[in-house]
């Protein structure tokens, strides 16, 4: 299993590199002039060219590459002046910026022709100057907050009622519920956000309208709750459908008829045999949607002021902040990958008949 | 092929045209009560698109013929909430208007400017107090409205649903059938895209598209499907990647290797049609899926500009109509996305039965 | 209390512990409780999400807004005076413009003290000269990027040639003195412009314009946004970036007062103002709560929820939900919500690019056609529709409240008139030569407009939707292409439009500000019209070297009228905001330029707490 | 002795597709003795399956339909009409039930031991640790070495016929008085399946349990039971004690099958088929004439084959790659109008054998001379050429024809690629006559290959090859898919095709008699090494390896008269 896990770990490096370079093509190649958008309302070129070049989108563009592949792999972003300028007197060494000083002093040497990083910092966000990584784990938590509780509530549930379903295969129970599940599935998120945050949070004030506070507790008992209870209502319908297939698959298998001719009642067959092999596709499900709670709901983020990774992102597109799109894109690539990792491995235990070559 | 059958010796027996299994397919649709009635709202929809962009159905959406926010035929009793008229200070009516002809280069021809003016004259059609299903803003019918709002919607979701089909069919094609060091490059790029989680992936797309000056020319609807093909295809990929492995190790495709067919006969003359009814229902699927994130592009005011309008842009509207009293948008673009999406969900489902050889 | 943690000790039994742990966690949350509840405590939304709070740094209203209340600007204007008038805040008086109008002198009082910070390693630090000097020195350092960087551009003496020698040492020199910014003693600095400007004293009320002291800004060298230390009554407590923005008391804080001197013995604002703030030290908040909310359904329902004290600039949609017909709804009666209306120092309009083939140009039937489009332009429909009845048409770039303003000024040349309109295309000839149904141009060129609008803002949308219609209305074939923010600036400041809708706010109260937007040298920086009319800038030139007054005012009406006559914008309209207020919130006057009135308010505390979840 | 269980006119059927109703079991009645082995025998679509599953009521219940006066006696008891808990409480104990495919059979996520010890539990008053201990002396009673440690194993990590075991250990875990056995060693080698039938007779003898034994293989048959019951399209043909249907065999369907397939004793120039049992004359007897095989000195050699081998290579551990040998040095002559037999258990590599041969997969080392030419070495465009030379019929009749395409499509295909026939006209002209050749009409030229059966679409196969008139025709398992009946028509076409075109065959097969049958030399292969290769007489009567002999050995010896217990009166 240790070879396994090192020559995944390996095969990620191409994917990864792979990920760098679309996001890099994509924002440094597709993507509009990140200049203009620093600059304030009144600008005039020689302040464009400034931040151009404070930027390093002056330099060719595989110096660019092998810059953005530093600031992913270190987080830290430098300044990029040419050779014939001297680097500034960085500030003051503090705690905040010891990697200043050390960048510096190798930037004095560097060869000609080259250019040379002065004054690494983290990377920020164009448009706050947050630390990049900051804003990530900051925002993580009250994302998990709303998606842990949405994942498990939407999996417990989907999971009950696709058996007591797939029970009832054929009947006029089954086709009903698949037929809301279909209907409830084609109404857009949109509206169940706008409808509801209306009416059960305005109109009948069963719950906050929006809002976060500082307290887990507070967070979890008095602001999640409309949000999470629409994620679980809008996932449960396409999860419901598919894990009754997934159900379904399984009971046309031969070891239900075995268990059968056992003699089990069809409650053990179910909850025992069939429940134990659909796990797996479950779990190949859970796993592909895990990666996502990161993201999380940016649509019940903005409505909700909850102040998560979602949003966050969704402010930095419609504001072209890059750095916070580019980062987010690919440490969350890194934690889907990592996740995905972590699920395969996991199949162990569901399925004994994995095994890591 | 064809011409084969119409170059049939007369020696032939008499034969009938013998039922191909999409034939065969179709018979099995057309037992399938839901699967026909989901067909009948499909093509009602799509026609309705075609109408309206021959201008034949809702031609005239853009027309005000309400008065702003007119109700609905049905609430024609409910009170009207006439749009705020500009306040006008009664003080500025007296101010008199500047002079300005010593400095105006038009004030040569003030006088037949005048005249001209005094010619024309421009008559305004009365606006009705209510409307079928009531008015926007502008008065304009919100049913009219829906139905040219589902032109953009079906077009973005087939149009990219096709692409993206294209995309993924050809990519998984290739891989799946060639294997090797094509088939570990393709995966490779097929990782990349998957391994960013997919709102991600589209909100970076947009982004980038929507902010780059290269592209502008193609803002609006062009971009939204090039934003959703690009990022949509993967799943495709991997349907048909399996399916290609699958069948390329079929005995029929053995057999078409042992008698010389080539490699691109085999994969798109023998192969592809027998995997097209997977294309056929992920198309139909990813219709569903696109015409729903165009709703929510659109509304982030990454999709189509809202001169053209779509369910996601009235939506997008109708999201401080609700507040006010004024649910009709919200509901008419809600419920038409609802009723198109659930008959192309179970059109889906039936499809994907008649279509499947293994569930005959 | 020690006997009772000494029995716990003897009785370590899991129970009893358990038990007490609840114990003192209640304690703790009804301490808690209670201590929060002695605070005066504020919430409120802003619109749109903050970016930082170092003053040099940044342009937006809301992180602008926020360091109003930690940093102080030298001058400030006077709270309940209208029109708003400059008043001291951290030095003695206002200085008069000497020699000319060219220099300006400050003397800091003596004895304002920063905030606390670990910087200033546990000691006072004393507001001083040098950080003014220091503060304006920041705005060309390239580092920052300011956006304001442009206040101090051509201005004084011997800046533009001390910003050179750093480019070319690149290397930007603190220490090195600047000729026209003297630091005369500890508390006195004067500035000597190059030219006479009479608007230079409102660059000392804005409030990116403060001292910030150097040690700050080099001790957080890498966020200095994060770490904001002013002199003003608040102190940034708490800061979630884009959603939430807590200020406190600043304990080193002197205290202001308000002034009564200039309020409006008849408005009933500045009458409640002074019965709830007259005389006492202010300010009387001690916490201070932001949560950026960017779509319009949540701010607007947690202020309908009371889940906040107060809103600004309520989304139009919603106003009249609220308030309508001159009067507000029942529900707002019965919670006592008061309505404050705000007519911002801002307008919105349309720029044509006058460089463009079709709608540009100085020549009469250039001139005619931009008149015809201005004529077709359903001003009264947008007023209507778009801004739901808030708003008032404007007839010069000039809005009402700033100084420079023509109440006077009324123009038909503006006024939506579609015959005139038509009248004007077909006499210049403007009519359909190829006979596709569209007008062409004279020399029988085919005219498609272009309009580019905001993709992302609701009304700039309906804006170009409205265009469409009413020039398809004249014959005029028009389309219109969303864009994203960036790359509208971009296209607009290299003229790469034919029309495109915008607003502008006062960065300082005087038409100057407006009026320069169409100056002909600032094509390619804040000139998107690129308008360039020999006569208009001659006489902008010769209105920057006057001060306030009826000479002015005269140069500042002949500029109007040229700019009617020539039309290079479609003016828009001034818009009406309206604030609703819970009735606990004491002394609410929202000042126009500045952008936020925590420093000026009081809360009636039981009510707040009555009615406040 | 009484009777365990009496099925008496049993109907059902099924919903299908379109509202439309398909009659599975038409009237079939029949006894199980105490303590005794019935077999059930029929080809596929005989309702044999369907009868045994209804007695224990585990047919599909959504679509399935027994009719109402069908009557399944057992200890008295109506099975048919007993309530669900009743049933739960026979089954398992009662009756217990082995299937086809053991792999599927077991649940895949539990212990074998588990899955044993659940039956235990259910329906004895065992504890766990008790359960788990008698499950054990099960799995050690059913053969499985290592018992203890076994117990621990999931399905997928025992053999094909370890995992039987398990579904047999786990069916007579409660002593049940009936065993049903569906078809539980088709899926099996040859060498395995004489180990389950062996274990299964022991068992019976020893439990004092009836079997009801459901088979298509007749040969298995005559080795295990006591009464035979024939079934075809859902009725009984015939019924008796073993000795009376295999000595004096009254139905002619029964006579047929009997004669139809193929036996290592006797070699007539033609198989007998249904047909000729139907007809008024009877089979004719000029086709019963014993056929000599056998390579003779003066064959000319079309194909030689040195030291062929194929390895495919598997990924392990980080970075490592292994080589797993599928065919090892092969090496083989193929004289013209001859056919080379080629045997061997799943695994043995003769498949591959076939497929690296057509170049199908890329040989890793060895030599293959066609007309003097190494086929091998050729580039990609000089081997086109070869290809309609030496073609290939596959296993499976419905997965070798593409399922898009008409029959006329299929046959002209290669006649464009390579060019034969001069325009299209001619080519639809000689796709009718190889029809017509193959036995089939005319008219399948515009028909689709779903609408033929199994037999049919083998015989379009092989007139698609028989349009590029090959020297070398390779038959991959080719009739082992199909019924015995149609296997002996597909077998007696490809024989009248050798004598017409003289062809030369590489019969690939696992059934030995049927190679036994066809061949003129056989080559016998085990994990992808040639053992033997010899004429085919030589082979089955005087087998030189060991590996051959256990082969031989365990091909099921079909009726002997003397193993059959004596006859018991119904």
């Amino acid at each position: 299993m240790g070879a396994y896990v090192l020559r995944r770990l390996w095969q990620m490096i191409p994917t990864l590199a792979g990920v760098m370079l679309l996001i890099f093509v994509l924002f440094n190649w597709v993507g509009g002039d990140p200049a203009l958008v620093l600059a304030g309302k009144i600008t005039n070129k020689e302040q464009i060219e400034n931040i151009r070049k404070q930027l390093g989108v002056d330099q060719p563009s595989y110096i660019q590459l092998a810059y953005f592949g530093f600031e992913v792999a270190t987080g830290f972003t430098c300044t990029w002046r040419s050779y014939t300028e001297k680097p500034t007197d960085s500030p003051k060494p503090t705690a905040d910026a010891k990697a200043d000083t050390k960048t510096d002093t190798k930037a004095d040497t560097t060869d000609a022709a080259k250019a040379a990083p002065s004054g690494c910092q983290a990377v920020r966000s164009w448009a706050t100057n947050e630390e990049v990584p900051k804003i990530l784990t900051s925002r993580i938590g009250p994302t998990l907050t709303i998606m842990i509780p949405v994942l498990i509530l939407e999996t417990v549930f989907g999971v009950i009622l696709a058996i007591g379903v797939a029970y009832v295969r054929g009947s006029l129970t089954d086709r009903m519920i698949m037929m809301v599940c279909t209907v409830a599935m084609s109404i857009s998120f949109l509206v169940y956000i706008i409808v509801a945050q209306y009416y059960f949070g305005f109109k009948w004030g069963m719950f906050p309208v929006q809002g976060w506070s500082d307290s887990f507790w507070k967070n979890l008992t008095t602001y999640a709750p409309l949000p999470i209870l629409l994620a679980v209502f809008v996932g449960l319908a396409p999860a419901l459908r598919l894990y009754r297939s997934f159900f379904l698959d399984e009971i046309n298998n031969d070891y239900v008829r075995t268990a059968r001719a056992k003699g089990l009642a069809e409650k053990t067959v179910m909850l025992k045999h069939v429940l134990r092999n659909a796990m797996i596709p479950i779990l190949t499900n859970i796993g592909i949607a895990l990666p996502g709670i990161f993201v999380g709901s940016f649509l019940l983020e903005s409505f909700f002021s909850i102040p998560g990774l979602g949003r966050e992102i969704l402010v930095a597109v419609n504001r072209s902040d890059f750095p916070v799109i580019k980062a987010a894109t690919v440490y969350l690539a890194m934690i889907t990958m990592l996740i995905n990792l972590a699920v395969d491995v996991l199949y162990k235990a569901v399925d004994p008949r994995v095994s890591f070559k | 092929m064809s011409a084969v059958l119409t170059n049939t010796p007369t020696a032939a027996p008499l034969h009938q045209a013998s039922p191909g299994l999409w034939t065969l397919a179709w018979r099995r649709l057309k037992r399938d009560k839901i699967g026909m009635v989901s067909l009948i709202v499909v093509v009602f929809f799509l026609l309705l698109m075609l109408g309206s962009y021959a201008g034949i159905v809702a031609g005239n959406w853009s027309k005000e013929v309400g008065v702003s926010y007119a109700n609905p035929s049905f609430m024609a009793g409910a009170e009207n909430l006439d749009a705020v008229k500009a306040k006008v200070d009664a003080n500025a009516e007296k101010i008199p208007y500047v002079d300005l002809s010593d400095i105006d280069p038009l004030a040569p021809r003030y006088k037949e400017w005048e005249e001209r003016t005094a010619k024309i004259k421009i008559t305004e059609t009365p606006r009705s107090d209510t409307l079928i299903f009531g008015g926007d803003k502008w008065g304009r019918d919100v049913l009219q409205k829906a139905i040219k709002g589902a032109q953009t919607s079906i077009l973005v979701g087939l149009v990219a649903a096709l692409f993206a089909t294209v995309i993924g069919t050809t990519l998984g094609a290739i891989s799946g059938y060639m294997g090797g060091k094509i088939g570990d490059f393709l995966e490779w790029f097929y990782n990349i895209f998957t391994s960013i989680p997919y709102i991600l992936l589209i909100l970076a797309f947009a982004a980038v598209f929507s902010s780059s000056p290269s592209l502008a020319p193609y803002r609006g609807v062009p971009m939204v499907v090039a934003i959703l093909a690009f990022t949509g295809w993967t799943g495709i990929y991997r349907l048909i990647r399996s399916e290609y492995i699958k069948h390329a190790s079929r005995e029929y495709v053995k057999a078409a290797q042992a008698i010389g067919a080539t490699h691109s006969r085999r994969m798109f003359v023998h192969i592809l049609p027998n995997v097209s009814h997977v294309c056929l229902v992920q198309l139909s699927q990813h219709v569903v899926q696109f015409i729903k994130a165009e709703v929510i592009l659109s509304f982030l005011g990454l999709g189509v500009p809202v001169d053209s309008v779509s369910w996601g842009t009235m939506l997008a509207e109708a999201q401080s109509e609700l507040v006010i009293g004024k649910w009709w948008q919200l509901a008419a673009a809600g419920i038409s996305m609802a009723i198109l999406v659930t008959a192309f969900s179970m059109l889906t489902d039936s499809l994907r039965d008649a279509l499947d050889p293994k569930i005959k | 209390m020690q006997k009772i943690s000494e029995m716990n000790l003897k009785t370590p039994r899991l129970g009893a512990f358990v038990l007490k742990l609840f114990l003192s966690i209640c304690m703790l949350v009804f301490a808690s409780t209670a201590f929060a509840a002695e605070q005066k405590v504020v919430k409120i939304a802003f619109r749109a999400a903050e970016n930082g709070f170092d003053p040099q740094q940044i342009e937006d209203r809301y992180s602008v807004g926020i360091c109003e209340n930690i940093f102080e600007s030298f001058l400030t204007y006077d709270w309940l005076a209208r029109p708003v008038k400059l008043a001291p805040q951290t030095v003695e008086k206002v200085p008069e413009g000497e020699e000319g109008g060219t220099l300006y002198t400050f003397r800091i009082k003596p004895g304002i003290l920063f905030a606390d910070d670990p910087v200033f390693k546990g000691k006072k630090r004393e507001m001083v000269a040098k950080d003014m000097e220091y503060a304006i020195k920041r705005f060309r350092d390239p580092a920052n990027r300011s956006p304001y960087s442009w206040l101090f551009e051509d201005k004084i003496v011997g800046f533009d040639e001390f910003v050179d020698k750093m480019k070319k040492a690149n290397k930007y020199e603190y220490d090195t003195p600047i000729e026209g910014i003297k630091v005369l003693d500890k508390y006195t600095i004067s500035f000597k412009l190059r030219e006479p400007d009479y608007n230079f004293l409102y660059f000392f009320a804005m409030p990116i314009v403060v001292p910030v002291a150097r040690e700050v800004i080099e001790g957080y060298p890498t966020d200095t946004r994060g770490h904001p230390v002013g002199t003003g009554p608040y102190v940034l407590k708490e800061w979630v970036r884009r959603s939430k923005i807590v200020l406190e008391r600043n304990p080193n804080y002197r205290g202001h007062t308000l002034s009564t001197e200039f309020a409006d013995p008849n408005d009933p604002w500045d009458q409640a103002a002074i019965k709830a703030l007259a005389g006492k030290t202010l300010p009387l908040i001690d916490r201070i709560e932001v949560y950026p909310i960017e779509e319009e359904q949540p701010r607007f329902l947690a202020f309908m929820n009371v889940q906040h004290d107060y809103i600004e600039e309520t989304p139009l949609q919603y106003v009249q939900e609220l308030y309508a017909n001159g009067q507000l709804s029942s529900a707002m009666q019965k919670r006592h919500v008061q309505r404050f209306p705000e007519m911002q120092p801002e307008i919105t309009f349309d720029t044509f690019n006058m460089d463009d083939k079709i709608v540009g140009g100085y020549k009469p039937e250039n001139i005619a056609f931009r008149r015809a489009l201005v004529h077709a332009h359903d001003r009264p429909a947008e007023i209507a529709i778009i801004r739901r009845g808030n708003a008032v048409p404007v007839t010069s770039p000039i809005p009402n409240g700033v100084v420079g303003f023509d109440p006077t000024f009324r123009t038909m040349e503006q006024e939506y008139n579609p015959e005139k309109a038509r009248a004007l295309l077909d006499l210049y000839g403007y009519v359909d030569k190829d006979g596709d149904g569209w007008r062409d141009m004279p020399d029988g060129r085919q005219i498609i407009l272009e309009f580019k609008y905001r993709s992302s803002e609701e009304a700039s949308r309906q804006q170009a939707e409205l265009w469409t219609k009413n020039l398809n209305a004249i014959g005029i074939r028009m389309t219109s292409v969303s864009q994203q923010f960036v790359d509208l600036l971009k296209d607009r400041k290299v003229g790469k439009y034919q029309i495109s809708n915008v607003a502008w706010i006062a960065d300082y109260p005087d038409a100057q500000n407006f009026l320069q937007l169409l100056y002909g040298p600032n094509t390619n920086i804040s000139n998107d019209a690129r308008f360039n009319l020999p006569e208009y800038n001659k006489l902008y030139s010769a209105a920057l070297k006057l001060p306030d007054g009826p000479e002015r005012n005269k140069i500042y009406r002949e500029m109007n009228r040229v700019l009617t006559a020539y039309a290079p914008w479609a003016y828009g309209v001034q818009r009406l905001f309206s604030h609703f207020i819970n009735p606990w919130v004491l002394g609410y006057k929202k000042h126009p330029i500045l952008y936020t009135s925590f420093r000026f308010l009081d809360v009636d505390m039981a009510m707040q707490k009555a009615s406040m979840q | 002795m009484s009777n365990l269980l009496e099925v008496r006119n049993l109907n059902v059927k099924f919903r299908i597709d379109g509202g439309k109703i398909f009659e599975a079991v038409k009237g079939v009645s029949f006894d199980v003795p105490t303590n005794s082995t019935v077999a059930l025998v029929g080809e596929s679509g005989s309702g044999k399956s369907v009868s045994a599953m209804s007695i224990v009521r585990l047919l599909p219940r959504e679509t399935a339909i027994v009719s109402p006066d069908s009557e399944v006696n057992f200890g008295g008891l109506n099975l048919l009409a007993a309530s669900e808990q009743k049933m739960r409480d026979i089954r398992g104990k009662e009756i217990s039930v082995i299937f086809q495919e053991p792999m599927s059979s077991l649940n895949p996520v539990f212990t074998v031991g588990d899955q044993i010890a659940e039956v235990l539990r259910l329906h004895t008053n065992m504890t766990r640790a008790q359960a788990w201990t008698r499950a054990e002396e099960l799995m050690a009673e059913v053969g499985i070495p290592h018992p203890k440690s076994r117990m621990k194993s999931f399905p997928h990590e025992l053999s094909g016929g370890q995992q039987q075991r398990v579904m047999i250990a786990q069916a007579i875990a409660c002593e049940p008085k009936l065993l049903i056995a569906d078809e539980p060693t088709t899926a099996l080698d040859v060498t395995i399946q004489k180990q389950i039938l062996d274990l299964i007779a022991k068992l019976q003898a020893k439990h004092h349990m009836s079997v009801l034994f459901i088979t298509h293989d007749l040969a298995v048959v005559g080795e295990i039971a006591d009464h035979v019951v024939v079934m075809q399209s859902g009725e009984i043909k015939e019924k008796g004690t073993a000795k009376a249907i295999f000595e004096a065999p009254q139905h002619p369907y029964t006579k047929a099958l009997l004669s139809c397939r193929p036996s290592v004793e006797k070699r007539p120039r033609r198989l007998p088929v249904i047909d000729d049992f139907l007809r008024p004359e009877g089979v004719n007897q000029a086709n019963l004439i014993e056929r000599k095989r056998g390579y003779t000195a003066d064959d000319k050699i079309v194909l030689e084959v040195k030291n062929l081998s194929k390895h495919f290579s598997m990924r392990e551990g980080f970075f490592k790659k292994r080589d797993v040998p599928a065919v090892k040095d092969a090496t083989f002559k193929l004289a013209r109008g001859k056919t080379l037999g080629l045997v061997g258990e799943s695994g043995s590599g003769k498949t591959t054998v076939g497929l690296t041969l057509m170049r199908l997969h890329e040989a890793t080392g060895g030599e293959v001379f066609f007309e003097g030419v190494d086929l091998l070495k050729l580039s990609e465009n000089d081997f086109t050429k070869y290809k309609r030379r030496i073609q290939i019929i596959f296993q499976n009749p419905y997965a070798s024809l593409n399922p898009r395409f008409t029959v006329g499509q299929i046959l002209m295909e290669p006649m464009e690629i390579h060019s034969i026939g001069k325009d299209t006209q001619e080519r639809v002209n000689m796709s009718m006559a190889l029809l017509k050749r193959v036995g089939m009409p005319e008219v399948s030229f515009y028909k689709y290959p779903h609408e033929f059966s199994g037999g049919q679409r083998q015989r379009i196969a092989i007139a698609r090859c028989l349009t590029m008139k090959p020297d070398v025709l390779i038959c991959d398992e080719s009739v082992s898919a199909l019924d015995v009946s149609v296997q002996a028509q597909v077998l007696n076409l490809l024989q009248d095709l050798q004598d017409e075109y003289q062809m030369s065959y590489i019969f690939i097969s696992h059934d030995l008699a049927v190679v036994k049958y066809i061949s003129d030399q056989v080559m016998v292969m085990s994990e992808g090494a040639v053992i033997e290769v010899a004429n085919s007489d030589d082979i089955y009567l005087n087998p030189q390896q060991e590996y051959t002999r256990k082969l031989l050995g365990s091909i099921p010896k079909g009726w002997q008269g003397v193993a059959a217990p004596a006859p018991i009166s119904a």
